[in-house]
């Protein structure tokens, strides 16, 4: 697999072993996401607790392994965090993904989700890789 | 007897983009024509030049370089007229794409600019299609019925991938207006029965309008022996340029409908408070028209016949028939489409269980330079009707060799292999 | 401080169409770029590296050349957005000619599919355009007039070829709901006061539309600093390909407007019976779009931001002033149009007395290789206005000259020699 | 002036020596014909003879050097024929001009209006060409 792949292979990682997948209480939000294009979707669930920390993150879905381990890597990221961080990583993300291969991505902010950028190029994947994050933002907000 | 052939090897020479080598080293297999195909030094030259040496606007210039672009751009119409079969040149109007050729069709109807009974719609009437079109042969007739309270139906899919036609004269009847379904369909494969469909649109006195945007790359295709009202296809699919596509209509219906886009070109004399308009075609042509564009079709159409469309035809024959018999034998792929040669084109369609087209696309892509494409196609209620989101899809051109499609089920393996 | 300029010499270097030698041993002297300029080496080598080594289709692709085919046609959209000053690049919508984006804005109203109500339209509303017009800003609105009931209304234009502002109070008012106006005419070369118009579209609460043709190619163009809502320009016109045209408008308005053609690209989701539609600009981007045109449009708004658009100006300045004192001194001359430079570019329309405009042009042509336009210019009210069938037209871009000029005056003292 | 010229020496001479022009009596039919495009105008009149013949044909107009020369050309061809044969010339005249260059004329058939060729090469010039033909064509049938 060569350098620029799509596929890391911390992408197939988390495809493969989905982190915190499965839906779980106790919760503040519930939400349900569908990307009509590809018919990906998922079920995403947010537990805040005091000072905005995110005490978890439960989520369903079927879809490709983009939008799988992309959900996978949030789980990652935003737990233990607090909701206004994780935000500003959803953020970040997004630019990334919105900016057609041309933004360099803030590794410090990012983490692992860097392994996303090659997603960028590929308009028609760049919903995948936000099905879940678009979904976690609008949880958060429900939850507040 | 001997079939029509062509020398693979020697088309491969003028496709410039096939000796490519894609980043990290992949060689490229490009096995997405369905979706837009690659293009031909012939072509590429043919634009060169006429954009360094004899561009000017066509027409309405007096002068030697309006002489020549309208000669250029005029005599690509009759070539195109010439390449489908149209019995006139006036009968070619050249749009920017398919897509913009239906809605030509779709926007003539229920027009209060048209006096036509055969286009008047309103609330009673009904336009027919089918559930394997493309989202272009299906969009606008769902806005043409929302602007006039018509009623839009269509043929159902048999699983096989055919056009279902046993409920056809309950379908298509006194109500019917107009029926607009693919010649070939760019999922299944699949060429539609025109003949039979036709029969019956004449009988209630329907239009037929084909949208053979993967037909005529692909097949000879004489429009008036096919006996349609309206064809529509596309300059991008056919070894030609984007932005130009092509209505061809019968001159008699053409000239009774209103006119779509209104501007230079299309008139015959201008007042502030009225216009007259150009006799066919150029009474649908407003503005400056896809002058170097059409000059490269002209070129693609010139390539394709010397060629020959039966050699293309039977080329892509084999290849199918290849690609079918090794696909079969693949452990969990489901072919979405006809499994057999009888009436199809070189469009393969799948699954592979429990792995998402997305996935198969991108690594196929990624590791091997194949090219294909995944996802709904454009035909979302074709996918609909088959209970999955989306298909993997390889389409097959002139260019294409047997090698390639070994390489595309290598390819597969792989694919069951990282996900597996 | 210095005037911007440019190196006329090197530029023409860049085009290899003025090196030509036409048939006879002519050389070439294109005053034609009001009509459709040339095109530099710049843009017809990107559009032949494109479509060589880097086609595909756009957007739905999920390969190697989908990504660089959609990275340069996004990339495109880039470009065009920051060479107008456009707040936001989802505000630029690729149509195939400024015709079609005029045409676009005007199906938007009265559309049933459409709610906003700054879109309904019917008897009672008013649409007001102007006598200067080119027919592409005068039939489509006539058209939108027939199908809703609403009432065309015009500015009428002085005889020094102004806008005629005395009405406006009265022409647009509380049932204008969109005014569509030249920002600069194709014919008498005059520039508009948009500001005037705009304060008082503003006050009724009716929508402004620029016909931009042929100010963007010519002039530093900003549409946010325009302030109006919609602004219309085409490739060809701006040493880019046929084929390509630009909509800008208002992200707002542009969201609120029901869609226009229906089909591949433009949709979110389709089902049988209804469709949900992409956001701009992709919802008025139905097929497949002009994928090379694109990449020859941002080459030419290379090519021109390098060059400098101030310094364009400048040049078309001089070339205009030395026009207007050179085609003065001949006698019959009649120009139509500003004889001064304050707004106004570098088109100069004129009649010669007793000598047919088609005669002049034909002359000019034959006899010295002068390529001007004449006729009515697809402004055929305008020249109704000033009573006469036909001007000669001479328009100027970034690579004529002086002695082009010069050969021009020349050239038309030898017709009236042929025909005195 | 070069060879393949649109301003054959022929076409000046008729544009500034008319032949024909003007409207006479007697006649059998009279024709207003208007090109819209271009403003270009013409008044013709026919009047047949024993056996079809044509004993004259009349005209008045305005518009550039082609069309009044077509004018003046047709006047001659017309004259002193019959009826059938000029409309057979109207014909190749018309398929001459509407071949956009591509057609070999008859010169057989055209005689001087031979002259007129290049300007099939200009499509806004067709019609100027053909003004007077058409006008005349339509005169002969409503002769009849
Ligand atoms: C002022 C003006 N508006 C509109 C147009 C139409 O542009 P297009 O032919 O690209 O549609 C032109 C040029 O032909 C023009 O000069
Ligand atoms: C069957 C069919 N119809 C219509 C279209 C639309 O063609 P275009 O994108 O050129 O408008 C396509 C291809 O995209 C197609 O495959």
């Amino acid at each position: 697999m060569i350098a620029e792949s799509m596929y890391q292979e911390l992408i197939l990682e988390h495809y493969k072993h989905p982190q915190g997948r499965g839906l779980r209480e106790p919760y503040d939000a519930e939400v349900h996401h569908v990307n009509p294009t590809c018919g990906d979707e998922i079920t995403l669930r947010v537990k805040l607790g005091d000072g905005g920390k995110v005490e978890d993150v439960s989520y369903d879905g079927q879809g490709c392994s983009i939008s799988q381990a992309a959900a996978s890597v949030l789980y990652d990221l935003a737990t233990g965090s607090t909701a206004r961080e994780s935000l500003s990583v959803v953020d970040e993300f997004t630019r990334l993904m919105q900016g057609r291969g041309q933004v360099e991505p803030d590794e410090d902010v990012l983490g692992d989700a860097v392994a996303f950028a090659g997603v960028a190029k590929f308009p028609a994947r760049v919903k995948c890789a936000l099905l879940a994050w678009m979904a976690y933002k609008d949880a958060v907000v429900r939850s507040q | 007897m001997s079939l029509p052939s062509l020398d693979v090897e020697r088309i491969r020479k003028d496709f410039p983009v096939l000796s490519r080598e894609l980043p990290g080293g992949r060689p490229l297999i490009y096995l997405d024509s369905g979706n837009s195909s690659q293009k031909p030094t012939q072509v590429i030259e043919a634009m060169r030049d006429h954009l360094a040496m004899h561009y000017s606007n066509v027409g309405r210039a007096h002068h030697a370089l309006g002489a020549e672009s309208t000669e250029a751009y005029e005599g690509a119409r009759d070539k195109v007229a010439a390449f489908v079969g149209a019995p006139s040149r006036d009968e070619i109007v050249f749009t920017k794409n398919a897509s913009e050729a239906l809605n030509l069709v779709a926007y003539a109807f229920g027009n209060p600019m048209g006096g036509d009974p055969r286009f008047q719609m309103g609330p009673g009437d009904e336009i027919v299609v089918s559930e394997m079109e493309h989202h272009s042969n299906i969009v606008p007739w769902q806005f043409l019925a929302q602007r006039t309270g018509a009623t839009l139906r269509w043929f159902g899919v048999t699983d096989e991938g055919r056009l279902d036609l046993s409920g056809l004269h309950e379908l298509v009847n006194e109500r019917t207006k107009i029926v607009s379904i693919a010649h070939q369909s760019n999922v299944l494969g699949t060429v539609n029965p025109v003949a039979g469909v036709l029969a019956r649109a004449r009988e209630v006195g329907a239009l037929l309008m084909l949208d053979a945007s993967q037909s005529v790359p692909h097949h000879p295709v004489d429009v008036a022996a096919l006996g349609a009202d309206f064809v529509a296809f596309t300059g991008h699919k056919m070894v030609g340029p984007s932005g130009i596509g092509v209505l061809w209509g019968r001159g008699e219906l053409l000239s009774a409908m209103p006119p779509f886009l209104g501007g230079g070109e299309m008139i015959e004399a201008v007042w502030m408070d009225r216009s007259t308009f150009a006799p066919i075609p150029h009474k649908f042509e407003a503005g400056t028209p896809p002058i170097v564009e059409a000059v490269g079709l002209a070129a693609a159409v010139d390539y394709l016949s010397a060629i020959g469309m039966d050699a293309v035809e039977a080329h892509e024959r084999e290849l199918t028939a290849h690609a079918l018999g090794a696909l079969g034998e693949i452990p969990g792929l489901r072919l979405i489409g006809p499994g057999d040669l009888a009436d199809r084109g070189g469009t393969v369609a799948f699954t592979l269980e429990g792995i998402h087209p997305h996935d198969v696309g991108q690594i196929l892509d990624d590791v091997f330079g194949i090219a294909v494409r995944v996802g709904h196609h454009c035909a979302r209620p074709l996918h609909l009707r088959f209970g999955i989101p989306a298909t993997t899809r390889a389409s097959f051109y002139l260019y294409n060799t047997t090698d390639e499609i070994d390489a595309l089920v290598k390819g597969l393996h792989h694919v069951q292999k990282v996900f597996g």
